[in-house]
């Protein structure tokens, strides 16, 4: 039975995953430190967040956990594009799974910068743009704002074929008007979501905990609000949606599933269970099996807009 | 790296000292794998948690398949811990990072200020293993809040207490002094203002920093290097991470200026 | 020492806390229901959202637990402002606390409608314009827009000589703008903040949980989230900020002073523990005593803007 | 209104069938007050949850002091509270809502499904105690999840399982049929669609739904009448809350077209 199931997802431009879930940027280096994790189990590895030269990243205190949450300002401490093309993409080009490189920086330079040095690399297998690090002086703006959203998307589509996502940021009013931007401007498909802003107070100390005062909220604290922002972009956009955010166990991917993701990524769950990705590949499978479905396509609710209630 | 993960029974429970919780759990695996100094991840089930918590080995012994984890109850991850018992499960993850390097000779002296001291029964087994000459100062608020000095066999033993209850009345830095003898090697763990008041006493004892290795705690929130949360200061710019490059360095390797105090207590 | 602690709050045009917990709308009903609460640890009673007329609220599933948080779409039923008026505002005007009414509808003439009704009603402190509410039809609307939030609430200020708090929602790109407009548009303080609009599905029924399909999202999930918007609004606003997510203990509620916050309203953290009330304020009272400090007015951290960091 | 909040102290543990646990808790003043069919929100201490878990009272005891709770294990809650034992204690809210009315004459049939049945020992006890004849029909999926008749002391038990593995064959509101005698009232609780599958049983058989009366569930939010999350429509429009018009209500106060069945399995 477990044979006939498809569990493979296909997010255009020739970029199929065997399976639809994900590693999410941020919370699986380059692929080389995660231990004990199941590389057979994984859809892909989606990279920490890259920029044109190396950053050092910010100073501590980077990290604080919340309830059920964690609060992250790393900076975007990261080699640089050219160590990551020379010294990672050909370890990848080894792997079965494909690795997306994660894009990140301050002006639309960068991120073409980044683009063109990744497109001709064996071993990258595309790109996710990141225009909603919370964590770093400009990089925010771009997710926030449709019209820029879409000319760094559409200046990076113009110098790469490879397959291109676009992490959105929930930040914003309408994320919706957002997707449609980037999907107009010629994204292969939307990353939903990055972390939202939030701060703690050492209250002890009398100052923020986060040494750049705020951070981005990760985790299952925000599940609830990533899988509606989700719900939201798979019934307004036609190209497909990764959802991400809080997602823990099999349950929760299913709900990002039936709320019509194509994929799914995992975060700051690899923190705390380095097997989740296996187990919750798994998890999906044996609900398919138990609702007689054959593949992902027949997940998605269709979400249908609902009239508003009394 | 052999990490293991999995769960491990616990198999004792104790209190060291006033405070303090001591578990045991069995796994003989990970047992086998620690090098004195080294962390594990432990998952705790606290309401609103969902990190894992850095717990050093206090100790491991390979043969029972034993490790030991000493710690204070100071909030939600520890609160939890501190209630299991013979017969409960703990989730680990680890060993993890770097232990000391044990590997020079001549004496060695232990500094550790409160529950710093959680990381060193097993590193001075090892170095009292190895034939070199321990001296354990032990710092803490007041007496009943040192780890007994049988807990360090083939050592010498001195303490200070902040309230003069037992041992010198003051800090556990100023044992220091006395203590030294040629050329010695210091191993240390506690508070990072004790750990800047260690480094600031040996730069006027003119201990070079190199010989200083001290085991540093940040929040973590991954313990394997993906999360690049638990970075601290390199001399000059950029970070290390506690988890990869540490938790035990040489002190020479540690921006003491730029090093913050993430802990309160 | 105690009694030379000075825990009162002035949120301006006469209405004054003795103590700057209150409990939030919708948490609380209009005062009856709750059991076990000390009122004379409260600051301020905050009603449940009150419309011109009764509403029965949304069918059920109305509620479902997420990770440390809850969603709710109740659809705010209500009695209606006349029966508020009648049957309970003469009863509060017995009570020690005063008594502020969460004011909500679907267009602006509702929220006239409902200030003229209890303007000139003995036992009503203030109103808290709800313009935040995600769970009917409009109601969300005019929190989303600068200009729609000042036009409501300067509809509603020529209207009452009464207190008057603005409640924002956080489901925007720039809750300042927002809130700047409210304090132009005559508004004496923000309550900051309403819900976050999330959801849940259930993956055996492979449906949303709430009848409602969206829900807003409160607990201690989103407290990081509504502390960075407080922070934000107390360094660019110049009227109270009364700040509202996710407390459940003193420290929490501290988080919020020290972010700027001149109250605090505890919201969900009441169905839990009924005591809360009583617990925060008295954590708040011994946190002052053991930091040396005489009056509220001493917590806020200057919330100085940080340079972009590396 | 007398509610109380405190602590509980768990004096007893056990599994009164397969699958689920009995805990008994020493509160004089709440078990002094509980009227058969109302419940507790009893805190629990589960990873990721906040909410306080609304139960039943199976059974009160003003003279031992003494409240049963019975429960499955289903989600976070259920699994943290059994895991609780003998020493532990309880955060308790409660008794809340309204209970049965028990004050009619004549004879009564309950009809419990599944764990429905929880809330049916103190009940009976107390119609058994007024005089009343007392049948009890209880259904489960198979005999080891039947609450054991000796637990309705002085009632006639009647049992039905799903897998014919105890009494008879199929629904338990089969049996409805067979034990009805003069006009009698009947008390239910169970799955929502057990309890309208009664409904429409009871049509056919002409009992009036009024002299109906069902124990409901649905998520609580505070359990106080606040949040107004426990909505159950009622006939024509409009909702009642489950927390402060019930949970004990008559079936002619519900919409039975309109309820949701919040509960799966
Ligand atoms: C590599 C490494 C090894 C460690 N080894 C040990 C050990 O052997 N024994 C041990 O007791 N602890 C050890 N710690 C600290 C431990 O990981 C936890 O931080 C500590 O137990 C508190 O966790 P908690 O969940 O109880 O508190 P939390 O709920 O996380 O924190 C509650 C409050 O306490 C503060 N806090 C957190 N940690 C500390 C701390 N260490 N000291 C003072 N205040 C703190 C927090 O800032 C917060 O305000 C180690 C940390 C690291 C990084
Ligand atoms: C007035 C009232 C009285 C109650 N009395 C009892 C009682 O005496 N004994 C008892 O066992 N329960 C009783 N319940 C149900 C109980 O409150 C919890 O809902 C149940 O124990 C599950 O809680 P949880 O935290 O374990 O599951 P959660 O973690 O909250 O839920 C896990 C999953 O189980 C589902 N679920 C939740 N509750 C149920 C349920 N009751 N049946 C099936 N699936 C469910 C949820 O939809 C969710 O998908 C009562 C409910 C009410 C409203
Ligand atoms: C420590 C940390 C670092 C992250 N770094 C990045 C990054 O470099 N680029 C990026 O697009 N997202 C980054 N993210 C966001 C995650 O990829 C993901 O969108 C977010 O954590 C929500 O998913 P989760 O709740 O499953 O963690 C980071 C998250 C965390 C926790
Ligand atoms: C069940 C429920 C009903 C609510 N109803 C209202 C309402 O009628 N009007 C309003 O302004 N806010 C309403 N709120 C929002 C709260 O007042 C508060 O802003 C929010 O819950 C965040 O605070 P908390 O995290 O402490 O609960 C409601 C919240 C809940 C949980
Ligand atoms: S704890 Fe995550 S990188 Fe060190
Ligand atoms: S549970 Fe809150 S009103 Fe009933």
């Amino acid at each position: 039975m477990a044979e006939l199931l498809d569990l493979s997802v296909d997010l255009g431009r020739g970029l199929r995953l065997r399976s639809p879930v994900m590693v999410a940027s941020g919370t699986f280096g380059y692929g080389f430190d995660a231990p004990l994790v199941d590389r057979t189990a994984l859809g892909a590895i989606v990279t920490k967040g890259t920029t044109p030269t190396a950053r050092d990243g910010n100073a501590p205190t980077r990290i604080a956990e919340t309830a059920s949450g964690l609060l992250n300002a790393i900076g975007l401490q990261n080699p640089g594009v050219d160590q990551v093309a020379r010294l990672y993409a050909p370890v990848w080009a080894q792997w079965d799974v494909p690795v997306i490189v994660n894009v990140a920086g301050d002006a639309v330079e960068d991120y073409i910068a980044v683009a063109r040095r990744l497109d001709s690399t064996a071993g990258v297998a595309g790109m996710e743009l990141n225009i909603s690090c919370p964590n770093v002086a400009n990089g925010l703006q771009f997710g926030l704002d449709p019209r820029m959203a879409a000319h760094v998307t559409a200046s990076v589509r113009a110098v790469t074929r490879l397959p291109l996502l676009v992490k959105l940021t929930p930040n914003v009013t309408d994320i919706v008007a957002v997707g449609r931007a980037v999907e107009d401007a010629g994204a292969d498909g939307v990353s939903a979501i990055n972390t939202y802003v939030g701060m703690a107070i050492d209250v002890h100390r009398r100052r923020p905990v986060l040494s750049g005062e705020s951070g981005g909220l990760s985790g299952p604290a925000i599940k609830p609000l990533a899988l509606h922002a989700v719900w939201q972009l798979a019934a307004a956009l036609s190209i497909p949606v990764v959802g991400i955010g809080g997602i823990m166990t099999a349950a929760d991917a299913l709900e990002f599933l039936l709320a019509g993701a194509a994929a799914v990524q995992l975060g700051t769950v690899n923190y705390v269970r380095p097997q989740a990705v296996r187990e919750i590949r798994d998890g999906i499978a044996a609900y398919l099996e138990e609702h007689d479905l054959r593949a992902l396509g027949a997940l998605p609710i269709r979400p249908v807009r609902v009239e508003a209630h009394v | 790296m052999s990490v293991a993960i999995g769960l491990a029974v616990v198999v004792e429970r104790s209190t060291p000292m006033r405070g303090a919780v001591e578990l045991v759990v069995h796994h003989p695996p990970a047992a086998a794998a620690v090098k004195p100094g080294q962390f594990f991840q432990l998952a705790v089930a606290a309401p609103q948690t969902i990190l894992r918590r850095p717990y050093s080995a206090a100790w491991a012994d390979p043969q029972s398949g034993r490790i030991g984890f000493i710690f204070n109850v100071v909030g939600a991850g520890s609160g939890w811990l501190a209630v299991r018992h013979e017969g409960h499960e703990l989730d680990l993850l680890g060993p993890l990072g770097r232990g000391f390097d044990l590997d020079r000779t001549g004496p060695a002296i232990i500094v550790a200020g409160g529950l710093g001291v959680a990381v060193f029964p097993g590193v001075v087994r090892a170095l009292v293993g190895r034939g070199r000459h321990v001296t354990v100062l032990l710092g803490a608020r007041t007496s009943a809040q040192l780890l007994p000095a049988d807990r360090f066999p083939g050592a010498e033993v001195m303490t200070a207490t902040d309230d003069g209850s037992a041992g010198y009345h003051g800090s556990v830095v100023d044992l220091l002094a006395s203590a030294r003898g040629e050329g010695p090697e210091i191993f240390s763990c506690g508070p990072t203002s004790m750990l800047q008041a260690l480094v600031e006493r040996t730069r006027r004892l003119e201990v070079p920093l190199r010989s200083i290795q001290v085991s540093l705690e940040s929040p973590m929130g991954c313990g394997v290097g993906t999360c690049l949360g638990c970075a601290i200061p390199r001399p000059g710019s950029g970070y290390l991470l506690t988890c990869l490059d540490g938790p035990c360095l040489a002190a020479d390797r540690i921006n003491w200026d730029r090093i913050t105090d993430t802990f309160h207590g």
